[in-house]
């Protein structure tokens, strides 16, 4: 009951090219007959402040809006499912891509979606605008619209497709131009009210309260969805106040470990709540110690390898994490698909062994007790980040390293250990997001500027690793861009630049009464069109 | 030629221009404070994203103005200010005046309705303690009192929601009002009075015991004084020495700590603010220094300047009615 | 029967007898005593009886209090021994409250000495400045210090001592102002002693005795205060404070409810103390002139 | 006198104070009577149980910690004691009415003046609200203060002292009540004040032909007003008999000693300074005070305290500056010593104006003048032992500290007072003590002048004595000037070689002591000293033998 199945269904690494049934799986059984009607009332643990995805790439951000505006191409347990895109391909070469978009959906005031909107969105937004984005649409030179309903992207460097098409659920969401154009986009009324093509039109956002959403009627995939009336997301920032929300019934989800995980493991055990990492599988995220390899103990290879052996990572899944996680195999999460690999070194936890190594390494124990001193800063995301923090700590005072803890809030941390460097390990999270070019080699490469926060600041720089990097993510084939993603794995494990300990999906607490609930593998970040609610 | 204003108005000029120091001190004090703070709201931002890339980061950076040196945004948001310009939070990506309007209601309701019930509670059992001082009804009122004052505000609260929403299912977790209930008119004050019970009922018992204690101190010194002893002599009964000699006397020092104690107060909120997910200025300012949100946290002490500065002068009016001994001329 | 009037009475008890005395009469301030020497000497027996660094795994995380007796409290999330933490715990809770109160009584002792002793425009600078202080909502200030210097157990006393000097500033000027008009000050400023001894050692000692009730105040006010960060998650994890172990405790507040009720215990305890202690030492210092 | 049942009549009363208290009973068997029109005077010394006889007669006596033993108490017949609260309550203000000492804290600052008046009617009579107010102007008229009906919306502070006292009697005799308890109700005022109140008891009572029990320690007043005088002396009562009979032929040897302190209205022989040096020379004095306007308004308006002030003081001299309240005089002791800051003028000692001082200069130049203050008690610091409090002065001037402590000694000695009291706290000495030490701690610097600002007129009459006996010896055994404020002119006459006097500020009289007293030029000077309680009476000559 406890740990339920990761379901791991996608076809990843190859483009989907036709339009996928609506099947759904999840929780609801198929002979309930969906009702249409009520409120659902969603928990959040963070405030929500823009609501564009277009602008600001971040799973809190996609909660809410994703409800309201759709991506070109979303994701299902089947694979890339299009949504306001109809089909895609690439041209010979990998640098064009087209497009074909879905003709007559409407946006909630009314005007035509058309490849107008595209092209303004990805030239304007994606490129300039959105975070990581930017980046990976940094060849982008512009995009043609041949007709209404066809787009192509014209890149001046190859883009992989299968690249193209896994960024697109998180950084494809259009914008209306008739509502941006000509304006400070950043300062755009709409930021903050969304005008979308989903199956919700945003009615209204009660800061620090709630954003609320109201069935669209005129929704592309027919009159039948969506089933809800309403959904409502309520920011209670306390996670206990949010676990006594849903008991009392006044919440109906919430996503994200957004109550503590011992009421996930307590409400894992209560009938009327449903509690699982189903639906997470997209935002999979790993439990880090990173390393400043500026200190020499740091740079010492040896010293990592035995500082990885100290770790009892199989406790701490079981003591912080409840159980619902598993430990980690370098930087691509299992939930990475064709790009993960488990043939790679691994470091079991043996004390003996890790003290053992580092008398080897030249730090035998001292007068005081301890090896060396290590100034430690944990990041600030809630409680198991802290907790791991902590627990890393009293792991390396076991091997005789002294470990002195800087607690700090986010700017503090991200400050100290990506610009100032002032420390000598940290631990964090590093978030995967569905394909490692996004977001996780720069936790490898070297060259990042300064100051870029969950980026290789750490001082390690190996040649070889950013040729690997730059060669896979060049690559089109993508069997072969797997094979280099494999060999990237196996060499962070073997120099452990970084360690990803411990690989965790999110875990949500939803109650019995919804009914078709994740049922994708970015469930909270999906439109919900076929939601209901069994009251 | 001079200028004949109304006393009042002449002191609430006095009590401005003598004001306008302190609060461009405090201004000066807080951008300054919060610029020491390592990172800014940039890093704020992208930490709440979960990632950001280098050149989205620097490009926030110089729309922000974060990479003009200190003294020119210092000088920058002063001038704005000047003209009541609050700015623009970057975190909500909304003017900073407009969220500060939002959030003033909830918590001058939550502030207004906890101090008053502090305080009348506090005077009545602080002068009822007094006239029984050092019996056992006295040590009773005067400890238990001091065990709510001893309590942590989050404790105090987590318990009250575990009591009355989770077990006893009465009251509702947090929030100002029913998502989604769409009360209009009289269903609505009701709604909202729902909410607010709990975190009112942490707040004014946290701050009950201090104008208890000070009641029954300033009663008992009060009743210690001549004119009481003249009462007696004139026959007057305990009642009537209470209420018509001793109460409005003991209740000059309390007073005057009552303005005192806005600040306190909204400080004291930003915890049970946390708890009960009240969108109040309490929660807000928290949550601007985390965020490193400079142009929402100078306007939050901005306005709490000048409604401490309102409230002093208020106390000062409300003083000056019950003191006999000074006169508005 | 003799009018000459250079015969002297009898030489009074002890200063600190009578002290004793008044202090003893009020019942709830004895209780305060006790509590608070409980938890000194938890303080000061911490590391003697319970042997262990109490960050360190002692046992199966989250073992209910009484099950084994190495860890007769229970264990946290981590494994730790609650008990190791309670008495380690008290010594760091006494070292913030003590030292937190020191420094903001000095601060506040200079300032308003200064401040009422001089008057003029040496009390406006300072009065404004006070006041510019207090006008910032002390809690916020608070966080905003521990976002600036970071949550070391050093840097949150200083905070704290930051935000808590206005007060006793204030008390302190209100007493300088009324006792700097008493002739006892006139004679010896008759007498050519300079200012800064007559602030320190004429006026400072009289003036003391309210300052050091509410002393007691801010040493509660500390604990809270440190509490409240830890409960944010800005407290030092290097130690283990009391409000450390709520903080984290109260994650597991629902399943594991011992790990927060037994520090949440011990501050409302300490902090009572403290109170009760300060009615207590009112009694004492500043006897009212009860017949 | 023509009652047949006394008024009140007080058999072998008995009060018990706390344990812990410096005896057991604060009295011990008092028998007391008053009878319709009669003025009684219980007279006796600080702690000698004088109050608590009203507040066992009125029943408000702390209880429990103070509580009647034993005894009887009736009025009109009926015992006090026995009375239900409820009884008592109604008798409270209504037939026993009390006067009290300090007319300021007396009434509540809050109320109005008239609230206060009415609300003896209300809690008494049936009347209407209107007869009541009418009942209240009334009552104000014979008090004889002016405006009546403004002052029955004054609030108590509007008012001056003595017509706070007027207020409070108005208050006491409203309901006509069959006896009055005043508790030194002239203590507090000014001389001429305190005569026309006395005037005005006096008047009333005969007119009301109330029993009057009126307590004070000032055989002045006594001579001025009882009938029948009772003489307590810690708790007990040592003699009772007529006014005449007391004042004139005390018989206890306690009386007669009281009598004996009493300063008598003769002033010394003049003595002839002109040749002395002179050692203080003031000149021009002005001070102009800032006085606080209403908390709403910022205009402060200014108040002269001292105008053109200039006087010379010459060795072995004693220059006595006396006046009332508000004269000014004080002021004057404290530009002297510089103290306060004068707005114009110079104060020359030793050749160096100490009004020009550099701060460096005037902390040296303190050593040559010295201050003696009011009260005792709070110009001690109390957190200082006696040694270290007299020593203080030398040590600041660098004299070595173990020399300035022996010396310090010594001088307890020179002031009368056994060196064990050098290790003890102020609190441990009584009122006469402790300016014994402040006199020793004076000539400690061995000043040229010393500065005496009313330094007996917080003690009883008989340390009063004793205090001024020892300031005139040690002035002539050091050869020191006095200049000494006060505001009582007995005791200007008892060591004043010349006096000053001052009104609002201005001198409007100086001259040789006596023959100022003997002849006053000015009309205020008359009035002050005809204003002197007991002026009529000379108190007998006792040869002090029975101490």
């Amino acid at each position: 009951m406890i740990q339920k199945k990761v379901a791991l269904r996608a076809s990843l690494g190859s483009a989907a090219l036709c339009a996928l049934s609506v099947m759904t799986t999840g929780a609801a059984s198929a002979e309930d007959a969906p009702k249409h009607g009520g409120t659902a009332i969603i928990h959040m643990a963070s405030e929500q402040r823009a609501l564009n995805p277009a602008l600001r790439a971040s799973t809190g951000v996609y909660n809410i809006t994703g409800k309201i505006m759709e991506p070109l191409i979303d994701k299902s347990y089947d694979g890339y499912e299009p949504v306001l895109a109809t089909e895609w391909s690439t041209s010979d070469d990998g640098k064009h891509i087209t497009v074909k978009l879905r003709e007559g959906v409407k946006w909630h005031d009314g005007e035509p979606f058309t490849c107008a909107d595209v092209s303004f969105s990805a030239m304007e937004l994606w490129k300039k605008l959105l975070n990581y984005s930017s980046t990976l649409q940094q060849n982008l030179d512009s995009v043609d619209c041949t007709d209404d309903f066809t787009a192509v992207f014209n890149y001046s460097k190859p883009m992989p497709l299968s690249l193209f098409v896994a960024a697109m659920p998180d950084l494809g969401h259009p914008v209306a131009k008739h509502l941006y154009e000509g304006t400070d986009i950043l300062k755009n009324p709409y930021n903050t009210a969304p005008v979308g093509t989903g199956p919700f039109k945003f009615v209204e956002y009660e800061r620090g309260q709630y954003v609320m959403a109201e069935r669209n009627p005129d929704y592309w995939r027919g009159e039948e969805f969506p089933y809800l009336d309403r959904i409502v997301w309520r920011f209670i920032r306390d996670k206990s106040a949010a676990a006594a929300a849903l008991e009392s019934g006044e919440v109906h989800e919430s996503g994200f470990n957004g109550v503590s995980m011992s009421d996930i493991e307590r409400l894992s055990k209560d009938e009327r709540f449903e509690v699982g990492t189903m639906g997470y599988e997209n935002n999979v995220a790993h439990s880090t110690v990173e390393f400043n390899h500026r200190n020499p103990i740091m740079a010492d290879l040896k010293v990592r390898q035995a500082m990885y052996h100290g770790l009892d990572i199989d406790y701490a899944i079981k003591t912080i994490m409840r159980g619902f996680a598993k430990p980690g195999r370098g930087p691509v999460p299992s939930a990475g698909g064709a790009n993960y690999t488990d043939q790679v070194t691994t470091y079991d936890y043996d004390p003996e062994l890790a003290m053992k190594m580092l008398d080897e390494a030249g730090y035998p124990v001292k007068d005081d007790g301890f090896r060396f001193h290590l100034r430690h800063r944990p990041a600030p995301w809630g409680e198991y980040t802290q907790l791991w923090g902590e627990y890393y700590a009293q792991a390396m005072r076991e091997i005789g390293i002294d470990v002195e803890i800087l607690t700090n809030d986010a700017p503090g941390f991200l400050n100290g250990v990506y610009r100032d460097y002032d420390f000598d390990t940290a631990n964090g999270w590093h978030q995967f997001r569905s394909d490692p070019a996004v977001s996780t080699m720069v936790w490898l490469r070297s060259g990042a500027p300064a100051g870029t926060p969950w980026s290789n600041q750490f001082g390690w720089q190996s040649d070889e690793m950013d040729t690997m990097i730059d060669e896979a993510q060049a690559e089109l084939d993508p069997e072969k861009r797997a094979a280099d993603y494999h060999a990237i794995q196996a060499k962070s494990m073997d120099e452990i630049p970084v360690i990803f300990a411990i690989e965790h999906p999110f875990i949500s607490v939803t109650s019995t009464k919804l009914k078709n609930h994740h049922n994708t593998p970015r469930w909270n970040s999906s439109s919900w069109y076929d939601l209901w609610l069994d009251e | 030629m001079t200028l004949h204003l109304p006393p009042i108005l002449t002191y609430a000029l006095r009590r401005l221009v003598q004001a306008v120091p302190v609060i461009v001190l405090i201004m000066i004090g807080t951008f300054l404070l919060l610029k020491l703070a390592p990172g800014d709201t940039v890093d704020a931002l992208v930490g709440d994203m979960g990632g950001a890339d280098a050149a989205y980061i620097a490009r926030l950076r110089t729309e922000y103005g974060l990479d003009q040196p200190v003294w020119v945004q210092l000088w920058l948001y002063m001038v704005k200010l000047v003209q009541f310009d609050f700015g623009w939070s970057f975190v909500y990506e909304e003017s900073v005046a407009t969220i500060l309007l939002e959030r003033l209601g909830t918590t001058l309701m939550l502030m207004a309705t906890s101090l008053s019930i502090a305080f009348t509670v506090g005077c009545f059992l602080g002068a009822f303690a007094a006239r029984r001082a050092y019996s056992l009804t006295d040590n009773v009122i005067s400890t238990v009192g001091l065990v709510f004052y001893a309590t942590p505000s989050f404790f105090l609260s987590l318990m009250m929601i575990l009591l009355f929403s989770v077990q006893l299912g009465w009251l509702p977790v947090g929030g100002i009002k029913t998502v989604a209930g769409f009360y209009t008119g009289w269903d609505h004050v009701v709604d909202v009075a729902r909410h607010l019970i709990m975190p009112t009922a942490a707040l004014s018992l946290i701050y009950l015991s201090f104008y208890l204690r000070l009641m029954r101190a300033s009663v008992l010194e009060v009743a210690d004084l001549d004119f009481v002893r003249t009462a007696r002599a004139k026959g007057a009964g305990e009642t009537r020495l209470m209420v018509h000699h001793i109460m409005r006397n003991a209740l000059l020092p309390v007073i005057t700590l009552l303005g005192m104690q806005f600040s306190t107060v909204l400080g004291g909120s930003v915890v049970v603010e946390t708890i009960f997910s009240l969108p109040g200025l309490g929660q807000l300012a928290y949550q601007s220094v985390i965020q490193r949100d400079m142009n929402m946290l100078m306007g939050i002490i901005f306005l709490c300047a000048i409604i401490v500065v309102v409230v002093n002068f208020l106390t000062d009016l409300l003083y000056a009615r019950l003191d006999s001994r000074i006169e508005l001329a | 029967m003799t009018l000459l009037t250079t015969e002297l009475p009898k030489p009074e008890p002890h200063r600190a007898v009578l002290l004793w005395r008044r202090f003893a009469r009020n019942r709830a301030a004895l209780l305060g005593l006790v509590i608070f020497v409980v938890v000194l000497i938890m303080a000061a027996t911490a590391g003697l009886i319970e042997p262990t660094d109490p960050l360190r795994r002692a046992g199966v995380p989250l073992t209910k209090p009484f099950v084994d007796w190495a860890t007769p409290l229970g264990t946290d999330q981590l494994g730790r021994d609650i008990l190791a933490s309670l008495f380690y715990g008290a010594r760091i809770s006494l070292l913030v409250g003590v030292l937190a109160t020191l420094l903001s009584i000095g601060i506040g002792v200079v300032i308003g000495a200064v401040s009422g002793y001089f008057g003029g425009w040496i009390d406006d600078v300072l009065m404004r400045t006070t006041e510019a202080f207090q006008t910032i909502p002390n809690f916020v200030l608070l966080l905003a210090l521990v976002a600036i210097l970071g949550s070391s157990i050093e840097y949150i006393t200083v905070a704290i001592a930051i935000v808590s000097w206005t007060a006793p500033a204030r008390m302190v000027r209100a007493e300088f102002m009324s006792l700097r008009g008493r002739e006892f000050v006139d004679a010896a400023r008759n007498l050519g002693v300079s200012n800064t001894a007559i602030i320190f050692r004429e006026i400072l000692p009289n003036a003391l005795p309210p300052i050091v009730v509410y002393a007691s105040v801010i040493m509660a006010l500390s604990i809270l205060l440190e509490s409240a960060l830890a409960f944010l998650g800005l407290g030092d994890p290097n130690h283990a404070s009391w409000g450390n172990m709520i903080g984290q405790g109260r994650a597991v507040l629902r399943s594991d409810w011992y790990c927060a009720a037994i520090p949440g215990t011990a501050i409302i305890l300490t902090v009572l103390s403290f109170s009760l202690l300060g009615e207590g030492l009112n009694d004492a210092l500043n006897p009212r002139q009860k017949k | 006198m023509n009652g047949n049942t006394p008024v009140l009549e007080i058999k072998g009363l008995r009060i018990a104070l706390p344990k812990g208290a410096d005896r057991p009973y604060a009295l011990d068997g008092l028998d007391l009577t008053v009878n319709p029109g009669e003025i009684v005077c219980l007279v006796g010394e600080s702690g000698s149980g004088k109050s608590l006889t009203a507040g066992a007669i009125m029943r408000l006596l702390p209880e429990p910690h103070v509580h009647v033993a034993d005894g009887a108490i009736r009025f009109e017949g009926e015992d006090l004691l026995a009375l239900s609260e409820a009884r008592m309550k109604a008798i409270r203000g209504d037939r026993i009415a009390q006067i009290f000492q300090e007319p300021m804290t007396a009434l509540n600052p809050q109320k109005s003046v008239g609230w206060q008046l009415d609300e003896v009617l209300r809690l008494h009579t049936e009347l209407g609200k209107s007869d009541r107010k009418a009942r209240v102007i009334e009552m104000l008229e014979r008090v004889k203060i002016p405006d009546p009906a403004s002052a029955y919306n004054a609030y108590p502070h509007q008012i001056s002292g003595g017509q706070r006292q007027r207020v409070m009697i108005a208050m006491a005799l409203s309901l006509s009540p069959r006896l009055i308890i005043a508790d030194e109700p002239t203590t507090a005022l000014d001389v001429t004040t305190q005569l026309e109140i006395l005037r005005l008891i006096r008047e009333l009572q005969e007119q009301d032909g109330a029993g009057v029990l009126f307590i004070t320690h000032d055989f002045g007043v006594v001579a001025e007003i009882a009938d029948k005088v009772a003489v307590l002396c810690k708790g007990e009562l040592v003699e009772q008999g007529p006014a005449q009979q007391i004042l004139n032929r005390p018989q206890h040897s306690y009386t007669q000693a009281l009598i004996a302190a009493i300063p008598a209205l003769t002033p010394p022989a003049p003595r002839d300074f002109t040749g002395a040096p002179v050692v203080l020379e003031a000149k021009g004095l002005v001070k102009t005070f800032a006085a606080r306007g209403g908390m709403f308004s910022g205009k402060r308006k200014a108040v002269k305290a001292v105008s053109d002030l200039s006087f010379v003081l010459r060795r072995g001299e004693t220059l006595g500056v006396v006046g009332e309240s508000g004269s000014g005089k004080t002021t004057v002791s404290r530009i002297v010593t510089r103290l306060l800051e004068s707005d114009t003028g110079s104060v020359t000692v030793e050749g160096t104006d100490l009004l020009a001082c550099s701060p460096r200069e005037l902390r040296r130049m303190r050593q040559y003048i010295q201050m003696v203050f009011q009260d005792p008690m709070a110009s001690l610091n109390p957190r200082k032992r006696v040694e270290a409090l007299i020593a203080q002065g030398p040590i600041v001037h660098g004299v070595d500290p173990k020399e300035a402590r022996e010396r310090a000694r010594k001088l307890l000695e020179l002031v009368e007072l056994s060196p064990a009291a050098a290790s003890r706290f102020p609190h441990e000495f009584s009122g006469g003590q402790r300016q014994r030490i402040g006199i020793a701690r004076a000539l400690a610097m061995e000043p040229r002048v010393i500065v005496a600002d009313e330094p007996v007129s917080a003690l009883d009459v008989s340390v009063q004595a004793q205090v001024l006996k020892l300031l005139g010896d040690l002035r002539d055994r050091l050869d020191l000037s006095l200049l000494f404020v006060t505001h009582d002119l007995r005791v200007a006459a008892q060591l004043c070689d010349r006096l000053i006097v001052m009104q609002k500020g201005e001198i409007v009289e100086t001259g040789v002591t006596a023959e100022i007293f003997a002849d006053p030029q000015h009309p205020y000077t008359r009035k002050l000293l005809d204003s002197i309680p007991g002026r009529g009476w000379t108190p007998p000559v006792i040869r002090p033998d029975a101490a």
